[in-house]
């Protein structure tokens, strides 16, 4: 297999008396849809945070492109082409939708106007509708604050966001945990399009029917540690639930 | 309630209105004031209204000040709280024709105003002075307590007791300017720490009417009553039970009414073109328990209200 | 740690509780390196019994607002009126006494019927508040800050703006300045306060549902819990306090200090915040607003006996201020989150 | 088929200029699973909300045991029996698990204490000990703020809430969404306990394999309106669907 | 009104768009009620442009004030220090023209320097709050209750409590009190501060950032945008338009009105929620602040000429606040939510 695109080693994160990581490991290839499963509270979205600069491990390393990097923040980790859709969504919910969309990716009139930081409203809106479109929702009042719509449209303005703006990896942390069937349907359809774009998608699912739909591979945690990967083809809904589980381990994570 | 009352027979009657703008509507001091000023203005056969605010605060008094404005009254006095600030509303309001009287506290611009008429503070401050230095024998050290260090009359007092006590009684030592701001509480609370700061203290000055209702609460709180000397500006109500009720020594008192009276009586000469006098001085008494009682003294203990 | 049997948990857990109770901690430390270095550098005056009974005396008034001013900020209200509604109560109170008997010293029930008319005076304020805060949804904010100015006029307008001082001499020697077994009329009244509150916040229903409604109003009104009537409730309740700390403020300074009071609710609020409790609701203590009330009083007494200009006292409150509040979160940040 | 327990009959609502409900129907029968499903943002929490009185509906009637009855406020409902898991959750973050399950109706102590209403908070903990078990669900620390959950966990504390409470109906918004495998499979066999009870569930939920292994009825909504009602046993994944894509409609929902 | 082509929830979402525009509809409506009832009562004192250039006048710093205050109340955040740091400002900056020339008429470079003395400090005390806020994470009530105390205790240790009076009479007459084609300094620069302002909060990407922070700050910082920074803009805001409060303070009062100040943060913020921002944050408008700003003005200008006892206006002005934002929300319930 190639170089890895990101490879993270021994990472610890612990919350009072909790550890929610412990020495947990993971793998993103350029251009693969890698699933991660686990039990609730075995510490995927504690994982995906570390991994995105939103939470800074207390220990443990992250190589990117096979070279060390430390993220002070999420605008660190965007700057290297990575998004993330958290699973709490993380919208500001007085904003309308294109307004959540382009936040901190502020489109600016031209000229003077743009040098003093007036907006273009009008061309983000526009950009906005076409993006909903794309992945089927349809927002019956577009200038709406994100508050009142509902849970699954608010998933697919954290969705739309994430696709718009990475060049290298999508994090996605139960990205359809809301959705309809249709709506599914397309943001499978999109993470397929993203990879054949080049972008590697990280997918967090508990539906393993949907895994094993989408994914090119599974990384497997349990308790804050990586016990499994499987390639999702030579594997069975089965054997990741016994993983999972704890049933089976097929590797245990090397100590941090 | 406050506002408007008229005469209406009366002298050289012509129903003009006079108002008066206060620096803190709640002093006894002003209070008296306004009575003096109402009761002339009635038997004068004028208009008489008061207003102000119920604290001690520039903004509001200029903006009370504007509003009077609007109303174009032929006359006010005035109580400036602030010797600049007030200086260009009140040139305002007598460029749109009204005469006004300063009273009491005064302005920088001295030729602001066809009156100005007030105690002499200074020598009030002096007064205070000797009186402390009889009570405790002219020696200790006393410590002062001031709303604040920006109003002209009370820093006018403290000026002439500081002179008084550093030119006549070297024995007594001031130890402490503190500034409690214009309220009772203020001064009440501040107190209990003076006493702990200074255990050697024998006498306390209070420089207006509000500090000095706060002092006597204060030492009544910590049961230093009577063991320390207190000199109090002013004979509010509160001041005088408290004086008569032994937590104050003496009070120096002042004329309220009679600066009420007398500014009324020259806005009407100034109306009526009669010749106006520039400045005036009224009087202080010093008040103690011997002479609380004497009619003589009468005059000087201030109201609470104009019925009393 | 593993996630085996559930004892081991059990320990840990029972460790973390005793941690998050001491969310106070901090500050109560600051609270006793202030006592301690005034204590050091002036002996004689600092560290003597009248002294620490004038701290408390003189602050027995603000901690019972303050308490009040707990369960509000942990339901994420807050309340600006207290400064006047104690003004307002006081007021009612000595126009009651006055007015059933002038003489400079009626009867025992005389002055309790007064006390009585200003607790109710503060109690009615309070569920005035609570009504539109909680039926009309109106932010407490502006709810008591309205109340702030309402409270103080009607307050000006039955006084005529005339501190009333004619308070039974009975009343101002008894709770006002008086002592039993040596310990002030105010302290006591203000410990008892303390000991309540803190029970009623920590074990009880009424605690309880304080703490969801700040939570998640949504969430609670969702289990049923009446928020509309618990948030009447919280806000009468500081009312109540407000009212009795008017009843002791006229007992105290024999006066209805009208003009003062201003800061009141700001000193209260200061108090709350820098005792640990979050102002976005949820999560506070009774014993750390008290602290929070006596680290400014010690800071202001302390600075008058070393004689520092006043002004320096304001400007080391407000330093004291931030610094402990900051320490404090420090600390918690450190101990869990991110 | 039996009377209904719960019948409710042209619902609209609306918020601003978007009317969630549009006439919409629904109807409960005693001790039976029925699912509602429907596309985001098709008003299925909307039409929750009416019906257990947390939302009032602008028009319609809501029968129980063939009565005309209106809610207040979710209390009226819940003295009925009636039991909500909501899909945002809708717990207290700043309380723990225990204070979660039990809000509203805590255990006093005994005697004068609870006259004072002192609570009775080491039995409530320990109730709470053994229903989070049951579920499968496994809390690191007891007394953690649930704040600090992770989204399974929380959606279990919210789902055990209802449970334990309900004698006629629950309804529940979602509740798998965030759910692992193994937690899924207990929700669903706690669902047929409680249908066993004689209690009835809505389960409202994007997952068509559910929906059919645990429903006995399936009622379909479509932009506001109840478009199709089947027996589970006699349909198909792609006949749902269908109803909820507006490909099939087997009934349209009387004008209100 | 169906799902059907984008262009008819285009219209409809447009007509929504405009009605939550006005939001601040109500309370203009209060506002011009007053201004009604006024205007008929007294029609040669209310209705007259004296009146109304002095209401105009008398409230153009608070408007300053309250401009500022609107951002920082939109990310969340408050600002209670307005008032001290006016004060500080004001000391700071007569300080500096007396320092370069104590004549009472020094030239215009003197006052200019002097005056941007005062933004620079006002700026300074911003920053300060902003840090504390932003990279301590002390909350903003707080921070900014500390730096009430700081400020003015520092203000009052440079003039040892004595108003400085020494204002150049250049400045005075012109920005104090003197006009430019009729209309007064002091409301020429607040309308200026009210258009740049509006624009800023409505159209560019620092208002934008402002809402967001104050809608879900976690979200925001999620996205990337620098929210420690980004607050200690606003803060710094805040700070120089209450510097330059100052400076047309120290002009408008030709002295440093070190006792004054203490309610203006009180008043800046009933202001800004008065004019339907929200203390929650995300949400808010300029222009809604200004009307905000303007009622309490009226009202007080209103009784003043009506001989009305100020109390009462202490009253109704309390009054009027929790009215008017009760209807304000009545009417957006309506609109809206549930
Ligand atoms: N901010 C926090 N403070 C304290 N504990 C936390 C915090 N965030 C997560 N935890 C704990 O860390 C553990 C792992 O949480 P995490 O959210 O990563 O799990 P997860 O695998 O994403 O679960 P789920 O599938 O339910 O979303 C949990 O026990 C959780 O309670
Ligand atoms: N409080 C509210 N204010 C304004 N609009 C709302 C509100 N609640 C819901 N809506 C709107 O009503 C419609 C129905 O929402 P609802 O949440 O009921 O859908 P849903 O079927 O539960 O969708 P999902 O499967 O995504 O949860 C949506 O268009 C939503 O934007
Ligand atoms: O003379 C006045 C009087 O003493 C009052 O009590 O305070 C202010 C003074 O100007
Ligand atoms: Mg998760
Ligand atoms: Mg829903």
């Amino acid at each position: 297999m190639a170089e890895p695109l990101l490879d993270a080693r021994g990472l610890w994160k612990t919350y009072g008396q909790v550890e929610a990581l412990r020495g947990a490991g993971f793998t993103v290839y350029p251009g693969e849809v890698v699933a991660l499963i686990g039990d609730n509270g075995a510490g995927k979205s504690t994982l995906v945070k570390t991994l995105v600069g939103a939470v800074s491990p207390d220990e443990g390393e992250i190589l990117l492109d096979g070279r060390p990097v430390t993220f002070a923040g999420p605008r660190d980790a965007q700057r290297l082409g990575i998004e993330t859709v958290y699973q709490d969504l993380a919208l500001a919910a007085d904003l309308d939708a294109a307004a959540n969309l382009f936040l901190g990716r502020e489109r600016v009139r031209p000229g003077l106007l743009g040098a003093f930081g007036v907006l273009d409203k009008r061309g983000m809106r526009e950009h906005s509708v076409a993006a909903f479109a794309e992945l089927g929702v349809e927002l019956k009042d577009i200038d709406a604050p994100v508050a009142t719509l509902s849970g699954g449209q608010r998933q697919s303005v954290a969705i739309a966001r994430s696709v718009a703006w990475a060049s290298r990896v999508v994090f996605m942390d139960e990205p359809t945990a809301a959705l309809g069937v249709l709506q599914r349907g397309r943001v499978l359809d999109l993470i397929r399009r993203v990879r054949d774009r080049g972008v590697s998608t990280v997918l967090i699912s508990h539906n393993m029917p949907e895994v094993l739909a989408v994914a090119d591979r599974v990384e497997v945690l349990r308790l804050g540690r990586r016990v499994a990967r499987f390639r999702a083809a030579d594997t069975t809904l089965d054997e990741l639930v016994a993983a999972m589980t704890g049933a089976l381990a097929t590797e245990d994570e090397e100590e941090a | 309630a406050g506002c408007g009352s008229s005469g209406g027979s009366g002298g050289s009657a012509n129903g003009k209105s006079i108002t008066f703008v206060a620096g803190n509507t709640g002093d006894p001091f002003y209070i008296t004031m306004k009575c003096g000023a109402q009761a002339e203005a009635s038997k004068l056969g004028e208009k008489f209204n008061a207003t102000g605010s119920a604290e001690w605060n520039v903004p509001e008094q200029v903006s009370a000040v504007t509003s009077v404005t609007a109303n174009r009254p032929a006359g006010v006095l005035i109580s400036p709280v602030d010797p600049n600030s007030l200086q260009g509303p009140i040139r305002t309001l007598q460029s749109n024709g009204t005469k006004v009287a300063i009273v009491d506290t005064t302005l920088t611009d001295g030729s602001i105003g066809i009156t100005r008429i007030s105690s002499n503070n200074l020598q009030g401050g002096q007064k205070a002075a000797d009186t402390m230095a009889q009570l405790v024998n002219g020696t200790g050290e006393v410590v002062v307590l001031t709303p604040d260090l920006t109003t002209t009359t009370t820093n006018a007092r403290i000026q002439g007791f500081k002179q008084e006590l550093s030119s006549k009684y070297p024995g007594l030592k001031i130890d402490d300017v503190r500034q409690v701001g214009d309220t009772a509480q203020g001064a009440a609370s501040a107190v209990g720490d003076e006493l702990s700061a200074h255990p050697g203290l024998v006498g306390i000055f209070t420089a207006n009417s509000q500090t000095g209702e706060g002092v006597g609460t204060g030492l009544k709180n910590s049961g230093k009553q009577g063991s320390i000397k207190v000199v109090s500006f002013d004979a509010g109500p509160q001041q005088v039970a408290a004086l008569k009720g032994g937590a104050v020594d003496a009070l120096i008192s002042q004329d309220p009414y009679g600066i009420g009276q007398q500014a009324v009586d020259q806005l009407v000469n100034a109306l009526t073109k009669k010749p106006v006098n520039a400045n005036i001085q009224t009087d202080l008494a010093s008040i103690t328990r011997d002479n609380v009682s004497d009619p003589s003294v009468a005059r000087f203990l201030y109201k609470s209200d104009c019925s009393s | 740690m593993s996630a085996g049997p559930t004892s081991v948990p059990r320990g840990a857990a029972l460790l973390w509780q005793r941690a998050r109770g001491q969310n106070t901690l901090w500050t109560f430390l600051v609270l006793l390196v202030l006592v301690a270095v005034f204590s050091a550098l002036r002996p004689d005056a600092f560290a003597t019994t009248f002294e620490f009974k004038s701290i408390a005396v003189e602050s027995a008034i603000l901690v019972v607002l303050a308490v009040g001013q707990t369960f509000v900020i942990v339901t994420s209200g807050i309340d600006l009126s207290v400064g006047s509604v104690l003004i307002f109560s006081g007021v009612v109170a000595v126009r009651t006494m006055n007015g059933l008997d002038s003489s400079p010293n009626p009867g025992i029930g005389v002055v309790l019927a007064g006390g009585a008319a200003g607790l109710l005076a503060g109690l009615l304020w309070g569920i005035f508040n609570g009504i539109w805060v909680a039926k009309a949804k109106v932010p407490p904010l502006i709810v008591t800050l309205g109340t702030l100015g309402i409270a103080l006029g009607l307050a000006q307008i039955l006084t005529h703006g005339v501190d009333v001082g004619n308070v039974p001499s009975s009343l101002a020697n008894s709770v006002g300045s008086g002592s039993v077994l040596g310990i002030p009329w105010l302290t006591v009244v203000a410990v008892l306060v303390v000991a309540l509150a803190a029970l009623a916040l920590n074990t009880t229903r009424f605690g309880r549902y304080t703490r969801a409604v700040g939570s998640n109003e949504e969430a609670a009104a969702r289990v049923g819990i009446r928020v509309d009537r618990h948030l009447i409730k919280v806000y009468a309740l500081s009312g109540l306090l407000s009212g009795l700390a008017g009843v002791l403020n006229l007992a105290h300074y024999s006066s209805t200090t009208l003009t003062s009071g201003a800061q009141d609710n700001l000193n209260a609020i200061a108090a709350v915040v820098l005792g640990g409790t979050s102002l976005f609701g949820g999560v506070g203590t009774v014993i750390g607003t008290v602290i929070g009330v006596f680290i400014p009083a010690v800071l202001q007494s302390g600075f008058t006996i070393l004689q520092v200009q006043s002004f320096w006292q304001t400007v080391a409150v407000g330093a004291v201020l931030i610094l402990a509040v900051y320490f404090d979160q420090l600390r918690r940040r450190r101990r869990s989150n991110r």
